[in-house]
């Protein structure tokens, strides 16, 4: 990573304006061209006085996850900020108000809590707000503009990117903010800056312009609309409800319909019904909401269906934790169904693979005649990155099935193909009269439970999907870093590998032959690329964040080869270090990776 | 051996029927149901009804649930949707989201509609999803060989109630108009052709329309509801029932003992798809409704 | 920053209370619910409602489903289940079958009840299991940050329905009517007093009683189901309201404007219990049922 | 297999009383002390004059599955009969009727398709039951006392079991049928014998008299009233219905309690509230409605509720062939839930295996306080084998968790020990008041989401498990045949593991060095008794009924060592033939084999 490379922590709780403040930065760093990874913690269904944290990581080389350490503290609400003040580097800084509002007991304050190597500065936002604005709501944007300030960013920026927020309200809002803001702009850059953090500007030509500062929920939606969705059903849960309001601004304005169910099986079954009679139909949910979802699924796979289902996942098992991430949903969204159902899962490594994602998912659903499950989780749902939406829409349109011409002879649904693919007919389709069930069928979709039959069907059910690991625009794995044989191979999935990559990096820094790969398809898995790179590597580790080392499993399965696990469940991100530890641990040590 | 000789379904496979004995509405299926079964006259009362009505084969969908009920489908000529045990109403209403000019029939038996399937009943109906759903109850579990089911009458001896069923049944016009169903009307198999202008009375209404059928299990309940008890049980709504009345209605349908057939209540209210309407336009306007 | 201060759960966690402060039949963990939740009045009136029973903790069983009304197990001195999203029913069937002399209380949202749990109600009501099942209407999803629930009001706003919510909502008294509930009330979380009696009253019953309770969601709902719009809306049942006439009961229940609080209906019928034993007594005597 | 080893098959409708006739033959066997296996062939939902066959295999040395090829056929209706002719084997017999009821077709009478090498026996069945009994209905006892004449089995203990089977009826009916047996039997007894099938008396001292005839589904029943099961909920499906249908008759006879709810997720949280409340509960489905309990199970595992589920899998995915057999809902036992929901999934392989893990189920849903699924398929369900049941039950009783003494402070459900099994209390019991959720919690039951709390007890609940692999009194793996290094190793689960052992000895006998292993706990995997099998194993086949391999996968995966498979989705179990061939090709050779 060269060039600039900061992170800025800012914690309070939501009364103080953290996540606003957080979000003012993110997309004027945006703005600037510099690439940036925001992730929020807000606590578990609270409002108002809770904890929350806005990180914010800005570069200008591609960043894949947020740092371990953050360069920069700020706190808005010392109670908070306390037991995170640890994360800051050494050299790094810790700003906060330095004129607490009531006498508070010995240690309350922040100031006593930093530790020697790192540099603190202390300013009175609250006093500077109610100089400036008459009370002391504003202080986030003071202390903002005051980061601002000492770091040298340009005040225009952020003066447009607060109009933008508030160009709904009164001009006055926005006025008293950017009072606020230049106010303790000018306390920041007045300050004799100890720290060693460096940010130096975009280079020049960075276009910042057409970037978006997106979540992944966010990109999934764009990815969704961007496909044409004609329909959505949904039933709210953590963290993927807001996909589902999202779509209910945005869709009606296209003339798609979303509806919210009564449940989630009625989600799911109602996608399948849209996705039978010819839409781009999908539904959204987590691990309880899939689980309920676990039959239809079948009914999708055995009845060729297209529907598409995104899953974004929290901690389990069960209602588990509502509010934390993990990746503990691969098992149920690969293997959840009875009988060999089947079907095609994806997992995006960042945010813009959601958009990408999403919007490929109906592309398979529809050829491959199957239901399709986009795995996310919490922290790739709610992480921001910087993203620029490609200009033509870049997904294939829906391909409307043709009954016409067929009508001598009865509609053959089911007809074995060279690819496993029949010829599909929607209702109000002349000539393509059918009728599809659940129970094994032939090719008319009658049922039939005979031998051969259904030894063919399954085949047929399981072969088609296989061209999907080769399906053109979509990267189904790919291998980062060192090519050829190395020592260590991390092989990841999901959210987890932006820390994966991290950490690769790192430890090929130190010298230790390594090499990564994200498997974004995993269902079909892609044997095909993810063979080679087991015969490259002497050893695989497998990080991800579940306890019973679920991609692990599936690959180890697949290929019969063993892996190294390497499992938590903190209900938080992968730690770099943790990964890199591991990497150290299994290297033959730097020579002997060199020498390979 | 002294086995009773039982009815039988005609065929242990669905079996092509010749194209001389094709009727439109007809598929090339012959019906796996058993001699006798009451669910003949609803395959028979739905053709001529989908004829009399004038709508196209393939502009027609009929889910399914499953049950004996729910082999309906194979035997239309029509686009079927046999899905899965108590899912009809989801499933159509995702079939009615995705394109409002399709005439959607939801098809179930009593138990895929009031057991497995009752959660979805009260959702379909509040919201007005312009689709007919067409419960076939012959107060038993036939696919699965005679069970009791949520409207099994007290009493009644199955496999899972050797001592007697002691389950009070539920009453599903009652629970139909509470859920605020716009069309609930009763037929009776035993009637062919009232059960034919109920079903083309019911298809035509504008919103969600519920016809509860009574079918008899000629095979596994050879004691409670039979033609011969239905029979003697059935009568006419009152001459003057007042369809627009729901009191009228409800108190009519609490007289379980002497069931009444025909057209219990009605009224017109926007559909879902009126609604979805709506939003589309607010949101094109750009109103949102704050 | 002029974000509005809003009502707030008191502590991230649940929090415990110090000994001097414990009441019998209250937990030491502290409400996570918003100040002037509705739900407050709830957790007292239940703990009088024990006290005035004589229930022992550990002889009381309480079952909720998810959602913030489903939190109510953690603050009560008493077995407790937090089982799972619309599943409270079937789970509290399961521990009354499992024992019969425990006072089992079930307890959820609307949104449990009656959009994904709405498929249990009925039997759990038909059957009539002696078990208590009080409903917290807030309508409104709470835990989950204010989408619209199956009885929010027509044109209600939320983060699901921005162009105002068009879905007629249900009836939940009517259903449960309809549904054959042997007990079936109405309070009211701004009548504590009254809400502490019908809670008693409810748990005193012997076979099924619903209770509705209806409650504002004051950090989701600022617009609709309000202390003021609800404290002017609710009245009381007419005294002479007959609780044994189920049309009368029906009727009342129909005035969805003014929601009536009081006993809408009340029966005896043999509970679920009785039906077992039943079965017991002639299973062991022999006596198959035919 | 030395000694009598005779199959028998009898086909025709059910108004032929094919299944009758079975039935008499199969307990009459039995109760002479001979080894039975049997299982009838029904054709789907249907009743009257749909196909049926009754096979039949008697033994006096224990035997493990049908053979493939029938000794003694027997045609009680020509025109189901013909297309299974060729089943008999080379000198076996096919007996039938000479006379046929009216002129019929060329080629329609069966004596038209019997190979030269079989021997045919034509005998006027209806004509004789029309003469001794006045009518031809009796013809099926007709027929069945000529096979006991032919090769001369004891007249007397076929009386005795037409006897027990009428005994409910008038005395005449049992007359008329012993009857028509017996005047087949003479004619049977008359006829020169010309085939090469051989029924030796069983050995002397050879019980019959406790032996009993069960099905894996009516084993089951035993298991759970033998472990003194309190109540069951269950919704019909096929082929699981039957264990709620007895249980409806014998459970309340013993003072239990058996409910038909309104859908599968009510069976299970209905028994998950019983379990909670202190009962032995279960319930019994098919696939369809274990990927409706999938939540529910999650919620058994978080909140540590013992449960017992019965799964009889039949052919999937979705509605699938619900008459037909297959093994094809392992994953869905082992891996469906959301997040890291691991329980305990036991497949016996055979009917006293049902009866054994059944009961044991109990022990274990207690003790691991988990979610214990018993997972069988419709060929074990409908199969019948001869079980003695133990004089004594040999089921831990209900160990009734005790709160008492307890009441100073707080209880602590989730407390963590050593082998992770916290106390439990239930409702009623003082001291011990508690609240249990789905959310993760704390030692107290408390939500809580704490990350080392999460990891501590994602830990807990996966490594309490581990100790259910040594559960005295279950076999949870086991190896048959040749002990120490081998050539091929055969390792299979559930109903197929009889074809899988005949196979393995054929092979034995062939030569080739093999060693076969069943494996009956899947969840968690007895690690410690597989992986020497491997070790021992130069090559290790896995046959299995469903199309991705699924316990091939499953042991791939937890090993990381690769296993050739053998799948099969033909609804039918596997053929031992088909399992042999596939021996023989991955042999090295007899010499290799025996030089091992
Ligand atoms: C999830 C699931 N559970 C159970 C079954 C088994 N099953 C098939 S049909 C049926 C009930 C049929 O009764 P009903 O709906 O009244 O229809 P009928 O056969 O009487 O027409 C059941 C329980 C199934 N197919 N799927
Ligand atoms: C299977 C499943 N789906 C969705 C959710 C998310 N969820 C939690 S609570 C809730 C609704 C809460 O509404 P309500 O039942 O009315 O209770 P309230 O919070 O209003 O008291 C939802 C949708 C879940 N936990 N589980
Ligand atoms: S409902 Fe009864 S009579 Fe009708 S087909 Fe089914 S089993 Fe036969
Ligand atoms: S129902 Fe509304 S007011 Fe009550 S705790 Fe939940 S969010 Fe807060
Ligand atoms: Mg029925
Ligand atoms: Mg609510």
């Amino acid at each position: 990573m060269t060039g600039t490379d900061v992170q800025f922590a800012i914690c309070g709780s939501a009364g103080d304006g953290t996540i606003a403040a957080g979000d003012i930065l993110k997309r004027t760093m945006a703005a600037m061209g510099y690439k940036v990874i925001a992730f929020d913690i807000y606590p578990a269904e609270i409002r108002g006085f809770g904890k929350c944290i806005s990180r914010v990581r800005v570069s200008i080389e591609q960043a894949y996850s947020l740092k371990r350490r953050s360069d920069v503290f700020l706190s808005l609400n010392d109670a908070h900020a306390i037991p995170h003040v640890g994360e800051v580097r050494d050299f790094g800084a810790v700003v906060y108000d330095d004129a607490p509002i009531a006498t508070i007991p010995e240690g309350a304050h922040i100031s006593a809590h930093i530790r020697p190597a790192q540099l603190p500065y202390g300013a009175s936002f609250r006093q500077i707000s109610d100089k400036v604005t008459g009370n002391a709501r504003a202080r986030n944007l003071v202390a903002l503009g005051y980061l601002a300030g000492l770091y040298g960013m340009p005040r225009d920026a952020f003066h447009k990117t607060i109009g933008r927020k508030f160009a709904t309200k009164a001009a006055s809002v926005t006025q008293v903010n950017v009072r606020a803001f230049d106010a303790g702009y000018d306390a920041g850059a007045s300050v004799f800056k100890l720290d060693d953090v460096v940010m130096a500007p975009p280079p020049v030509g960075a276009d910042g312009s057409r970037a978006q500062m997106m979540t992944g929920n966010g990109a999934t939606v764009r990815g969704l609309l961007d496909a044409d969705i004609d329909c959505f059903f949904g039933y709210p849960i953590t963290p993927a409800t807001s996909i589902m309001e999202r779509l209910a601004t945005d869709l009606p304005k296209r003339g798609g319909r979303m509806l919210q169910t009564e449940d989630e099986i009625s989600a799911i079954a109602a996608t399948i019904g849209a996705g039978y009679a010819g839409a781009r139909a999908a539904t959204a949910t987590s691990g309880p909401g899939l689980a309920l979802m676990t039959e239809m699924m079948g009914l999708g796979v055995i009845a060729e269906v297209p529907s598409v289902t995104i899953v974004s996942q929290r901690g389990g098992p069960s209602t588990g934790l509502p509010t934390k991430t993990e990746q503990s949903d691969l098992n149920l969204a690969v293997y959840g169904g009875s009988g060999d159902a089947q079907r095609i899962v994806l997992a995006p490594t960042n945010v813009e693979g959601c958009y990408r994602c999403a919007g490929i998912a109906f592309e398979l659903a529809e050829k491959f005649q199957t239901p399709v499950i986009v795995l996310i989780d919490l922290y790739l749902s709610n992480r921001y990155e910087t993203v620029i939406p490609p200009e033509v829409k870049p997904f294939a349109p829906k391909a409307i099935p043709d009954a016409a011409g067929r009508s001598s002879g009865p509609f053959k649904r089911f007809a074995f193909t060279d690819d496993g693919l029949s010829p599909r007919a929607i209702p109000g389709q002349n000539g393509g009269v059918h009728t599809i069930t659940g129970l094994e069928h032939n090719e008319l979709g009658r049922p039939a439970d005979q031998a051969d039959n259904h030894q063919r069907m399954s085949r047929k059910r399981h072969d088609k999907l296989l061209a999907a690991t080769r399906h053109p625009g979509l990267t189904v794995a790919k291998r980062f870093g060192r090519t050829g044989k190395v020592d260590v191979g991390i092989l990841g999935w999901g959210s987890t590998f932006g820390e994966i990559l991290e950490a690769m990096y790192a430890a090929e820094r130190e010298g230790i032959s390594c090499s990564a790969m994200k498997v974004v398809m995993l269902s079909p898995l892609p044997v095909h690329l993810i063979e080679p790179f087991f015969d490259d590597c002497r050893i695989v580790l497998v990080p991800e964040l579940n306890h019973e080392g679920q991609l692990a499993h599936l690959v180890s399965g697949t290929l019969g080869r063993p892996v190294v696990r390497l499992d938590r469940v903190t209900g938080a991100p992968m730690e770099v270090d943790t990964i890199l530890a591991e990497i150290r641990r299994l290297a033959l040590g730097p020579a002997a990776g060199n020498a390979a | 051996m002294n086995e009773p000789l039982k009815p039988v379904y005609l065929d242990e496979k669905l079996v092509e029927i010749r194209a001389d004995g094709h009727q439109d509405y007809r598929s090339k299926a012959l019906p796996t149901w058993c001699p006798g079964c009451g669910y003949f006259s609803m395959a028979e009362g739905f053709t001529q009804s989908l004829k009399r009505l004038g709508r196209e084969p393939e502009d027609v969908v009929v889910v399914s649930g499953i049950g004996c009920a729910s082999r309906f489908p194979f035997f239309i000529n029509a686009y079927g949707f046999h899905t899965l045990h108590g899912r009809t109403l989801p499933v159509a209403t995702g079939v009615k989201q995705a394109n409002d000019a399709l005439t959607v029939v939801a098809v179930g038996g009593d138990g895929d509609a009031f057991a497995i399937g009752g959660g979805h009943i009260p959702h379909a109906a509040r919201r007005n999803v312009d689709i007919t759903y067409m419960v076939f109850d012959n107060g038993i579990y036939g696919l699965t060989k005679g069970q009791t089911s949520p409207t099994s009458v007290l009493g009644f001896t199955t496999p899972t109630t050797p001592y007697a069923n002691g389950d009070e049944p539920l009453n599903p016009l009652m629970m139909l108009l509470a859920a605020k169903a716009s069309w609930v009307g009763q037929a009776y198999a035993g009637n062919p052709h009232h059960l034919t202008d109920m079903m083309a009375e019911a298809i035509a209404h504008r919103g969600f329309s519920y016809l509860h059928i009574l079918s008899p299990c000629v095979t596994f309940d050879k004691t409670t509801r039979t033609y011969k008890n239905l029979g003697m049980m059935v009568r006419d709504l009152p001459a003057d029932h007042d369809r627009r009345n729901l009191m009228a209605a409800m108190a009519e349908a609490t007289k379980v003992d002497r069931p009444a057939l025909g057209v219990f209540y009605e009224e017109e209210r926007p559909t879902l798809a009126d609604v979805m309407d709506g939003i589309a336009e607010r949101a094109r306007k750009g109103i949102a409704a704050e």
